[in-house]
């Protein structure tokens, strides 16, 4: 067995995670892929920051409307019960707190909830923030879709941020490829193990100390 | 008699005057009012300050304006995308000022414009780069900068109707931007599909109230409708697409 | 799946606590839920504080709930009316407490409390009674003074028609405070005419999305309505209008 | 000859000045009248507080609609090309300074353009405010319509306002029974006179100078 699930298979394991009837903003990249994976059993209504609550799946070839696209500029439809509305109502409703979830990517997560996901304040490079700091705010529970660790090997979960911060203290919960851990006052709680991983084989790949959650599955 | 509707996009938009500050519509292409940027190119307006939530795709439309070199400052809160290389190549090479704004900043500071609000406190941003230098305030417990609102001099928006009284319809998430936007600029300009009749609108339905819109120009019907029906047959950039190539699109 | 109708309005409302704010929606009489107010003043919550533009018309709705004894204060920008008699006594006597708020400083807190402003800073009010004790600053030569959002425990507003997932469309000037009030409460209560299929309602034309409406309860056609058409036939206040009193109306 | 204007006379007056395609916005009361007086060849939009642009005159008798009234809770009408909205953004509309004329009633207009329109401060006078302080800073004209003297025969053009403020130097025009005044820099421009009414008589009966007004019809 192996010691890290699939982006598929953690795709699969966020949407899990959201219940019957969550208003839920899935951000662009990775986390979009949550969508093909929420339980066919629920009814869970997908927000898009460019207008849409209702938002659908992409549609069938030939029938892309270059009026209905996602964050990410993607095409998609909308379904039964949808709702369009101005970018300033849209923000209005991820600000005041109605979103019940939003998933995000991330460069970083620190244990006291900072996020770090839209600069890595490179040199040259073209920072573009988007909708990323009004969800990170505006959503009852925040949630980060990741690698546990960088392509070169380098933990994304830390104790501080190093890079530019999206927002302070905010994020719920990390689903990553090896664990899900819970950001709690204490750091963060291992939640969940993935396959053959082991608390302390990730205290070392992080150099964290975690605490143990309440109600974790491992 | 109240009559809003322009002869064509070009006497629109010369009212645009070196220096000032545009807000254009659209969400990357998606409601990008390309008729108008077109004519805006053509009149030749120079050392603009551009609000618009990208900076650009591809070629044309905004991305155009700025290969122009007719853009001295954006505004905008996602600047770099798979197709911004025009933008892309202007910043690195120190030749246009990028003023990056949280994306509900961005909606919000306009809305604030065409409000009459002279300023509010939002959580969005504290403690970030993007809040440097914003004033902080402690309400309720919870941390806030104060924002500013964002004015404009022109925008240019796009939708799907229009009566002669301005008030507009958009069509889906192509509404966007345009609403808000029509309401913080001194002259405002939407191109349309079609001017209807006077009353033909529902009056339930109207989006943005004529009050808000100065002039209407008519630009013909979007290539995926066809007598207001979605017809499809387009990429997602709303060109043309041959069978065989359908397959490509997701 | 999502279904937010409610069996009836006494149910629907049994969550309103003693001691808290229940915004109610309508302009006078136009698109006051009455019939939740009624199921209000049967389910016994007292000491409430109610944010409405108005203080009651008449003896129904607004109007006996606080006669009923069981409003607190109210929060509203117009009480005195030819038929608020009913505040107008309570008011005298000292029994009820009264905030009185410009009307457009009631709606933009509303909608601030759903949108998650912290605070705004509005020119309303400056140099008035009303803006006295209120932070001052100058904004771009303006005199401006900062107002807090106002959020509520319960909304009840009324609406036209509902779907299942709680979208809303309501009808002419009738929509007043509803939209905003429904983002400011944590729960939110509309009264409709009918439930319409999931799918009924025209996404573009939409007003309140589900997303701010927690329960639906239905209350039949309004006396003026015939299967969604307008009838008539009623008088201002909504009572049948017998022929020969038919002149008196303006 | 009279020395003063019917109420009728007044409304039409204003209503004289009201340019095509002008965005108006009517007080309660006397203002409303202005209406009945827009020339016929003039489009004029008139706006409603409580969520209308495009408000129509009183319906005919049958055809009351209780959904469909004005600030004032008369029924009224929708003419064609109207549009409805809730009252946020009516409001927004007001106060971001979109209606080109608001007419108001008053208790004093100030010399300096002050507005006291909605309180006389008596005891146990119930207080109301409704749209008028929104009104009164946001409309880019604010003309105030209303008699010269009170009942009592007290000015209601004043030095200083002794009533409660509705707003501070709001006030563009008073168009009143004897004469139409402008506000300006240096106080009340006496800019067309009804009647047999003289500057004279009225500096006397309101105890202030009047400046000559540019372009004054008298």
């Amino acid at each position: 067995m192996n010691d890290r699930i699939s982006r598929d298979e953690l795709a699969a394991r966020v949407a899990a995670d959201i219940p019957d009837g969550a208003y839920v903003n899935l951000g662009i990249g990775a986390p979009t892929r949550v969508a093909d994976f929420l339980p066919a059993e629920r009814e869970i209504v997908l927000h898009t920051e460019n207008g849409l609550l209702g938002m659908g799946p992409a549609p069938a070839a030939g029938a892309v409307d270059p009026d209905l696209v996602n964050a990410g500029k993607q095409a998609v439809t909308e379904v039964a019960g949808a709702a369009y509305f101005h970018h300033a109502d849209s923000f209005a409703m991820m600000r005041g707190g109605h979103l019940d979830v939003c998933v995000l990517g991330a460069f970083q997560v620190a244990e006291n909830g900072d996020l770090a996901n839209w600069s890595t304040g490179g040199e040259g490079a073209i920072p573009a923030v988007g909708g990323a700091m009004d969800l990170a705010i505006g959503a009852k529970s925040v949630y980060v879709m990741t690698d546990l660790l960088t392509r070169a090997g380098e933990p994304k979960l830390v104790r501080a941020c190093s890079y530019p911060l999206t927002g302070v203290r905010c994020v719920t919960r990390v689903y990553t490829d090896r664990a899900v851990f819970d950001v709690t006052e204490r750091g963060f709680a291992v939640r969940e193990l993935f396959g053959t991983a082991t608390v302390a084989e990730l205290e070392e790949l992080t150099g964290l100390s975690f605490v143990t959650a309440e109600g974790a599955a491992a | 008699m109240i009559d809003k509707t322009w002869p064509d996009a070009a006497s629109a938009v010369a009212c645009v005057e070196d220096g000032a500050t545009v807000m254009i519509g659209g969400f990357g292409r998606s409601g990008q009012p390309v008729e108008l940027i077109d004519a805006l190119i053509a009149h030749g307006a120079r050392e603009l300050t551009i609000v618009n939530n990208n900076a650009g795709n591809g070629d044309t439309g905004l991305a155009a304006l700025i290969a122009a070199g007719r853009v001295r400052k954006i505004v905008c809160s996602f600047p770099r995308q798979a197709d911004s290389w025009v933008f892309d190549e202007r910043y690195r090479s120190g030749r246009i000022e990028l003023e990056l704004v949280p994306q509900g900043n961005l909606a919000e500071r306009i809305r604030a414009a065409g409000a009459g609000i002279g300023g509010f406190y939002t959580p969005t941003g504290v403690g970030t780069l993007l809040a440097e230098g914003a004033e902080l305030r402690t309400i309720g417990g919870r941390d806030h900068v104060l924002q500013f609102p964002l004015h404009a001099d022109v925008a240019l928006i796009g939708a799907l109707a229009a009566d002669r009284w301005g008030n507009l319809v958009y069509r889906r998430t192509a509404r966007n931007f345009g609403p808000v936007m029509a309401t913080a600029a001194r002259t405002t300009i939407a191109q349309v599909d079609a001017v209807v009749p006077l009353g033909q609108l529902d009056p339930e339905a109207v989006v943005t109230p004529g009050i808000y819109v100065d002039r209407v120009v008519v630009v013909g019907e979007r290539p995926w409708l066809r007598e207001g029906r979605f017809v499809g047959g387009v990429d997602i950039d709303g060109h043309p697409i041959a069978d065989e190539t359908q397959e490509a699109v997701r």
